[in-house]
């Protein structure tokens, strides 16, 4: 049996071990943050998945109540997981950090409140471990680049916990009790109406959906690359499970959608969940850093998930789950792609980069596997989530979500491509000449997780059973499975068969590609344009302005970030106007005021 | 009845003292004003059959606030008298 | 007994003056004597001169000891903190130090009166240390108005009803019929009065002259352990004898406008003091809200977190900007000579912001059920908007202080010794606060039982 | 124009309190208070601690024996708050010394040539000033006065030396000495009362005859110790304010 | 009419200190406001056909009608540290007068 407290209580032990170790040596330090977060994967998963896992014990003061359910062990399992995958990276970006040691204290502390927020059994609970989330992965971005990046996280992802907060509270007077279950349980009529909505505000804001995508570039962009595989991978799946908490446990009975056979707050969310997929795929289209353009990426397969859940049937749910579970792994193993590329060559932009397939194939493959999941083709885990996404779609027939989710897919072919031709392949820059391939402990979790999103595309009934396990937990009938096959609404889906086609497809190619004779190689220097020789170096294949007509039909940035800015500057505008009123050193303003409330006082009956 | 009448001309005399002791334009003056204002007060006080408060008021209130006003007043370079 | 904690530092105080070298050591005894002393205290009515409720009475109480624990263990603190500074001001500090007790202690409205002129003369003396008179005399000028309000409104209630003894007010109220009409003045004049103490939206431009430039000793001393005092006694008058009147409205809106103002115009700021001290003005606002909707329970427990809380902000930010210089730009990267400092500022800050495993999360959490709990479901809003804005400028200090080069080092064992003490208390607090709630529960029924003639 | 507002807005500030204290049912008319249904009643009846039908001047052994209502209040009944005020005084002399005298001082020359009469004469007055001074604070529990104008007397006859002399400064030190040590008596007597029968500043002598100049126990002994106390604080004010740092 | 008169007083104080940027003319306007203040609570005590609250031969016995004697008590309270607060005002005005050569509060430029 395994104590879910002990183990939290553990993993920030954990942290302080590894602070007071760094401070010894850096890399041992890091060293510990792997060996915690692999025990805390491998406990969860063994025991989480046998069922054996007990919350009696309080060792944590009474505000913290644990309980076990498949959900949460999915979530956690996964979670922990990418921890796990990513913080083989650690020693090797240990000496970049301004704080090493603070930075291996604040992984693992987030690491124990992701974990809490998907034991929580009470809305408290939850609650103190979303914001402990918050603020240490909010020290954790700044460790990189730019400090404006986390004051940004910390105000969306502070609406998001604020309004989560009034809920509970809202709750908490309402029933006497914040128990997850019996609270969620009893909401009807308009209570429900406003916990659903606010609890929704608190997942878009962690998933970046639209009004709240602003964030996730910055962010992700931002941070140092392990931070932003595991926001991409690990901390926005957060957003994940509050949306499943507000629209799967709680049903408002409100007014249906005849023509989709929908609730109207779900298509609702529905709209928003198809505005941030079309918007995160277009603004990714046109990004140049590679990070923020998988993190606009990870913004619109939140939508995907969003969009899932919102149809509500055991197939979308399915799909959603799915999904959650393949954008993971494949974001993960994308950003950390990304990560290595940027180890060696200290950037990430696409426009100074080239020809990185000559020097690092393996993280190539890597990125390529990742990249064609999120893009959800075949044969990888992201199709399968797509086609059962798309199988409920259709089945409601649900036109308009349907069409920006064909859109979103599309659109998703041309961003996967443009790291992929621009970075990986295209030339070679001489500057980058003795870069060479990422060391083993960087390439062990890529190619674990490359593996695994494989797996899941071509077998996926393998991980089936634990997404079963939360159908049933729901109450939802599981998906219908034979074999290896997926049985949808319409017409059934053997991965296998699709990968077996697609892999052999891909096998003519190569085979042909060997046969033919070989294009030359033609270096950055030797050759020539219009008759001259080129003396600089400038990368001439076409990076820089990939989809140049394309971005010109929107060019500006979206236009809720000029909200934002205009909401920080009327704040400022009040408070230099009340400094001005109010705080003037000046004893006769106070005396006027004192005049002023007492004139209203005793004459108040008559003004 | 003559009690009320001087409590009136007491009263105004008061308000008036006290309007130019806030008004005035030469520190000094409205200094001396400041004095006649809590000498005036003494009376009130004598009226109001509180003799304590105005033997009080009458060596502190007008005599010593008065003289460290004055000092004050004195201690500037240059004041002419 | 309880009046020893008031005579000794008045005796000590007459004798410092007799020679100048010794009075730093009779402050350091007698703020020692205090701060231990306060924990030998059993609750009781102390009379003095032995008249009874006719005479002069002392309150202690539950609300009356953790004030005073509280406070003289942080002006002890703070004094020894500020070796070099207080050796100047030692009468004076002691003087204070008796003030505050003054205040915390008496249970009659004119006696607090001379407690709070005490208080505020020994305030503006140790508010001269910045060099700034001009400051110092608008706070003079201003605080001697609104003393002067109060005791204006509580002469009134007394012709009204004929007693200065706290605890006979309401039942003399009810004995002599009066209204909330009747009461509407003398109240509101008193709670004016105090709001001037207590920096209270329109009646404190006194503050930022007195704060901006203040240095680490008044500085902490006004902002935390006075400011932490007013508090105290505004909860006790508001529970015990301005519980009747009309004027909700008129106060709600001063309040309301009080806790949004000092957060907006601390988000506007970018010195580091400025931003401490209008945050405190919000939080001076919030607490009074909480004592005026008789959430008495959550208002000590915010002004026990922000005390804290600001003491070690005030004593850190003082200090850095006494070092480098006030605009947070000139103190980017600040912390990274004063690791220790910095992890201390920014356990209190995030304690401000309300983030959980610290101290100020319980606090955020009771205060916004107290106010679900009275039905209303506006303020809470409000609050939650306003604690955003005030999140944001506290991280983006704290951003701004971690990161940045900067050769700014401060060398003072003792300040970083009880700044991370403080520090530890709050996150003990804040993970086990069970302690702290048995503490408060009882406050506001042993002062409804007082009131109501009973006694301990 | 700003002024006329203003004076215009306090008026009308004034009329309306004057109008909301006039529609107060529950506020007394001027000269109609009752005093019976105050606390003060009881101070004037002398029965807070003990019963007593009638108090008569001559009349013995009461709470407290003092025939000057207010002075057995200011000195007894409500003594803590005059140790307050002492302190308030004490801690504003000391103030204004650390603000004024903070380097070394020389006395400020008013340019006016005494003469002779003067001078010896303001000698003489200055002894009888102050046995009326220290006269009222001793017999503040029968007659108008007390500690506090007996204690500003006290300071006047100091100021009269000041004014007769340009020269002269009194010996600051010693009035230093003698304001330290009649604070720290009142709070000693405050203190042995708390020891003596369980109050601070209980009034732990015989209270004597209503009208003996020996009588009201404590009374004329704190009223002597606050003229003596008011009496250098007021002198230490006096000096400090007629002083000017010495101008290198 | 004495009561009146108080409260003007008062209400003059404040118009002072509302008007003046003088710092001496600010602390007298503090001063009235005392005075006023006092005057009233004294007001306050007075009965009519009182006499002063003291035991005298001819005034010999607690039945008579005295005026109330605790407000006078507050009042030279009041008084005592009115005078304390005036001291410490014009002490700071002589240091601001030391730093600045004026007592004009406009003419010091901005603090």
């Amino acid at each position: 049996m395994l104590n879910l407290e002990l183990v939290v209580l553990a993993t920030l032990l954990g942290g302080v071990v590894a602070y007071l170790l760094s401070m010894i040596n850096k890399r041992v330090g890091s060293a510990v943050t792997i060996l915690v977060s692999g025990a805390v994967f491998s406990l969860l998963a063994y025991y989480g998945f046998g069922n054996s896992i007990d919350q009696t014990v309080e060792l944590i003061p009474n505000f913290v109540m644990f309980k076990v359910t498949a959900l949460g062990t999915f979530f956690a399992v996964l979670v922990s997981f990418v921890f796990f995958m990513v913080s083989f990276f650690n020693p090797f970006f240990a000496e970049r950090y301004k704080y090493p040691n603070a930075f291996n204290l604040l992984y693992l502390m987030t690491l124990a409140g992701v974990v809490g927020v998907f034991y929580a059994s009470n809305f408290i609970t939850l609650f103190v471990f979303f914001e402990l989330v918050v603020w240490t992965s909010m020290f954790l971005i700044p460790m990189g680049k730019g400090t404006k990046a986390s004051i940004t996280y910390f105000v969306f992802s502070t609406v998001g916990s604020f309004a989560m907060l009034y809920a509970i509270i809202f709750m908490a007077v309402g029933f006497g009790t914040t128990d997850i279950d019996t609270v969620l349980a009893g909401l009807t009529g308009t209570a429900a109406l406003i916990v659903y909505g606010l609890l929704l505000v608190a997942s878009f804001a962690k998933l970046g959906a639209y009004p709240f995508m602003v964030w996730l570039p910055k962010v992700l962009g931002n941070a140092p690359d392990p931070v932003s595989a595991v926001f991409s991978g690990g901390i926005e799946k957060m957003g994940a499970f509050i949306a499943v908490l507000a629209m799967i446990k709680i049903s408002p009975a409100s007014a249906m959608f005849e023509a989709v056979g929908l609730p109207v707050q779900n298509y609702i969310v529905g709209v928003i969940a198809a505005v941030t997929i079309i918007v995160g795929t277009m603004m990714a289209i046109r990004q140049d850093d590679a990070k923020k353009l998988l993190a606009y990426s990870s913004a619109a397969n939140g939508g995907y998930i969003l969009l899932a859940f919102t149809i509500g049937n055991s197939v979308a749910i399915t799909g959603g789950f799915f999904h959650i579970f393949a954008h993971a792994l494949a974001s993960t193993a994308a950003f950390l792609a990304i990560g290595v590329v940027t180890y060696r060559t200290k950037t990430s932009k696409i426009s100074e980069l080239g020809g990185m397939i000559h020097h690092m194939p393996i993280t190539y493959v890597v990125y390529l596997a990742a990249i064609i999941s999120m893009a959800g083709i075949p044969p990888m885990g992201g199709f399968i989530s797509k086609w059962l996404i798309f199988q409920a779609l259709i089945q409601n027939n649900l036109v308009f979500l349907a069409t920006a989710a064909f859109i979103g897919s599309i659109g998703s072919f041309l961003y996967v491509f443009r790291p992929l031709a621009a970075l990986f392949l295209g030339q070679k820059l001489p500057k980058y000449k003795d870069v060479k391939e990422a060391p083993l402990l960087m390439l062990i979790p890529m190619i674990i997780l490359t593996l695994l999103s494989v797996v899941a595309g071509v077998f996926p009934t393998l991980f089936l059973p634990m997404i079963n396990n939360i159908m049933t937990e729901l109450g939802f009938q599981t998906l219908m499975t034979s074999g290896f096959q997926i049985i949808g609404f319409n017409g059934t889906l053997d991965p296998a068969l699709v990968a077996a086609v697609f892999g052999t497809g891909v096998l003519v190619v190569f085979i042909l590609f060997m046969i033919f004779p070989k294009s030359r190689k033609v270096g950055l220097m030797d050759t020539y344009t219009g008759g001259e020789f080129i003396y600089t170096e400038e990368l001439l294949h076409y990076s820089a302005d990939f989809y140049a007509p394309l971005e010109r039909l929107y060019r500006k940035e979206p236009f809720v970030n000029k909200i934002y800015d205009s909401i920080r500057i009327k704040v400022e505008e009040l408070g230099a106007f009340v400094r001005y009123f109010f705080f003037t050193n000046k004893p006769e303003v106070t005396v006027f005021w004192i005049v002023a409330i007492l004139l209203f006082i005793v004459w108040g009956d008559i003004i | 009845m003559f009690n009320t009448v001087i409590e009136v001309i007491l009263g105004l005399l008061l308000l008036f003292l006290a309007y130019k002791a806030i008004d005035s334009k030469e520190l000094i003056k409205s200094v001396m004003y400041l004095s006649a204002v809590s000498m005036l007060s003494v009376v009130g006080f004598a009226l109001m059959q509180a003799p304590d408060v105005a033997v009080t008021e009458a060596v502190i209130g007008s005599g010593m606030v008065t003289a460290l006003f004055v000092f004050t007043l004195l201690s500037r370079k240059g004041v002419k008298r | 007994m309880a009046v020893l904690l008031i005579a000794i530092p008045l005796l000590f105080a007459f004798v410092s003056i007799l020679n100048k070298k010794y009075a730093f050591y009779l402050l350091a005894l007698v703020a020692a004597f205090n701060f231990v002393f306060s924990f030998f205290l059993e609750k009781g009515m102390y009379s003095i001169g032995g008249f009874g409720p006719f005479g002069i009475n002392l309150l202690v109480d539950q609300y009356a000891l953790i004030g005073l624990w509280l406070l003289n263990g942080l002006f002890f603190l703070t004094v020894m903190i500020n070796l070099k500074a207080s050796k100047k001001l030692a009468t004076v500090l002691i003087v204070l130090l008796a003030g505050i007790n003054g205040l915390l202690l008496t249970n009659d409205l004119f006696n607090l009166f001379v407690f709070l002129e005490i208080t505020g003369i020994s305030a503006y003396l140790l508010t001269t240390e910045n060099k700034k008179p001009v400051s110092s005399f608008n706070y003079l000028v201003q605080g001697t108005v609104g003393s002067g309000l109060y005791l204006l409104g509580l002469v009134i209630l007394y012709s009204m009803i004929g007693t200065l003894n706290m605890s006979d007010v309401i039942s003399r109220i009810y004995t002599i019929g009066a209204t909330p009409t009747t009461l509407l003045l003398p109240f509101m004049l008193m709670f004016i009065g105090l709001g001037v103490e207590a920096k209270l939206l329109p009646f404190n431009s006194w503050v930022k002259g007195v704060l901006e430039k203040a240095k680490p000793l008044s500085g902490t001393l006004v902002s935390s352990v006075i400011a932490g005092t007013i508090l105290l006694v505004f909860g006790r008058l508001l529970t015990t004898v301005m519980v009747i009147s009309n004027a909700d409205m008129l106060i709600t809106i001063i309040l309301i406008a009080t806790i949004i103002a000092g957060e907006v115009a601390a988000f506007k700021s970018t010195r580091i003091r400025e931003i401490l001290l209008f945050s405190s003005i919000g939080q001076a606002g919030l607490v009074v809200y909480l004592f005026t909707h008789g959430l008495l329970m959550q208002g000590v427990l915010l002004i026990i977190a922000n005390v804290l809380s600001k003491f070690v902000l005030f004593t850190i930010g003082a200090s850095l900007a006494e070092a480098a210089g006030d605009e947070v730009e000139e103190l980017r990267g600040a912390f990274k000579n004063n690791k220790l400092l910095g992890i201390g500022f920014t356990v209190a800050a995030l304690s401000v912001t309300g983030l959980p495993l610290f101290f100020g999360f319980v606090v955020k959490l009771n205060v916004l059920l107290g106010i679900f709990g009275s039905y209303d479901l506006i303020t809470p809003i409000i609050i939650l908007v306003v604690s955003l804005i005030e999140g944001v400028y506290f991280i983006k200090l704290l951003m701004k202080l971690w990161y940045g080069e900067s050769n700014v080092q401060i060398k003072n064992v003792l300040m970083t010794v009880s700044v991370l003490s403080v520090a530890v208390v709050l996150i003990v607090l804040g993970v086990y606060y069970q302690p702290m709630m048995d503490l408060v529960a009882p406050i506001k029924d042993e002062m409804i039982m007082i009131i109501q003639g009973g006694s301990f | 124009m700003k002024k006329f507002l203003a004076l215009l807005a306090v008026i009308a500030l004034g009329v309306g309190i004057i109008k909301t204290l006039d529609n107060n049912v529950s506020f007394p008319k001027y000269g109609e208070a009752v005093i019976e249904s105050r606390v003060s009643n009881f101070y004037i009846k002398k029965n807070v601690t003990e019963e007593n039908s009638e108090v008569l001047f001559g009349g013995s052994d009461y709470e407290t024996g003092s025939a000057n209502f207010v002075t057995s209040i200011v000195a007894n009944y409500r003594s803590f708050d005059t140790l307050g005020e002492v302190t308030v005084l004490f801690i504003s002399a000391f103030g204004v010394a650390l603000l004024l005298g903070s380097k070394e001082q020389k006395r400020l020359e008013l340019n006016f040539k005494p003469n002779f009469m003067l001078q010896v004469g303001s000698r003489a007055l200055f002894a009888i000033i102050v046995m009326v001074g220290l006269y009222i604070s001793i017999h503040g529990h029968l007659t108008p006065g007390g500690g506090f104008p007996g204690g500003t007397i006290i300071a006047a006859s100091v100021l009269l030396l000041y004014l007769s002399n340009d020269k002269f400064r009194t010996n600051i030190r010693g009035f230093r000495f003698m304001q330290s040590i009649t604070g720290a008596l009142y709070v000693i007597i405050g203190l042995v009362g708390l020891f003596v029968s369980g109050f601070f500043l209980e009034n732990f002598l015989g209270t004597g005859i209503v009208g003996n100049l020996f009588s009201a126990g404590i009374i004329p002994i704190v009223y002597i110790i606050i003229g003596l106390k008011v009496g250098s604080d007021f002198s230490i004010i006096i000096d400090s304010f007629l002083t000017k740092e010495v101008s290198k | 009419m004495i009561q009146i008169a108080s409260i003007l007083l008062v209400m003059l104080g404040l118009y002072g200190i509302l008007t003046n940027r003088n710092i001496i003319k600010i602390i007298i306007s503090l001063n009235i406001f005392e005075v006023g203040l006092n005057l009233f609570i004294v007001s306050l005590a007075y009965v009519e056909g009182g006499i002063d609250p003291i035991l005298t031969s001819h005034s010999a016995s607690s039945t008579l009608s005295f005026v109330d004697p605790l407000p006078h008590a507050l009042v030279l309270t009041a008084i005592v540290i009115g005078v304390g607060t005036t001291a410490l005002g014009l002490a700071f005005a002589k240091k601001i007068y030391a730093k600045y050569g004026t007592y004009e509060l406009d003419e010091m430029g901005v603090e």
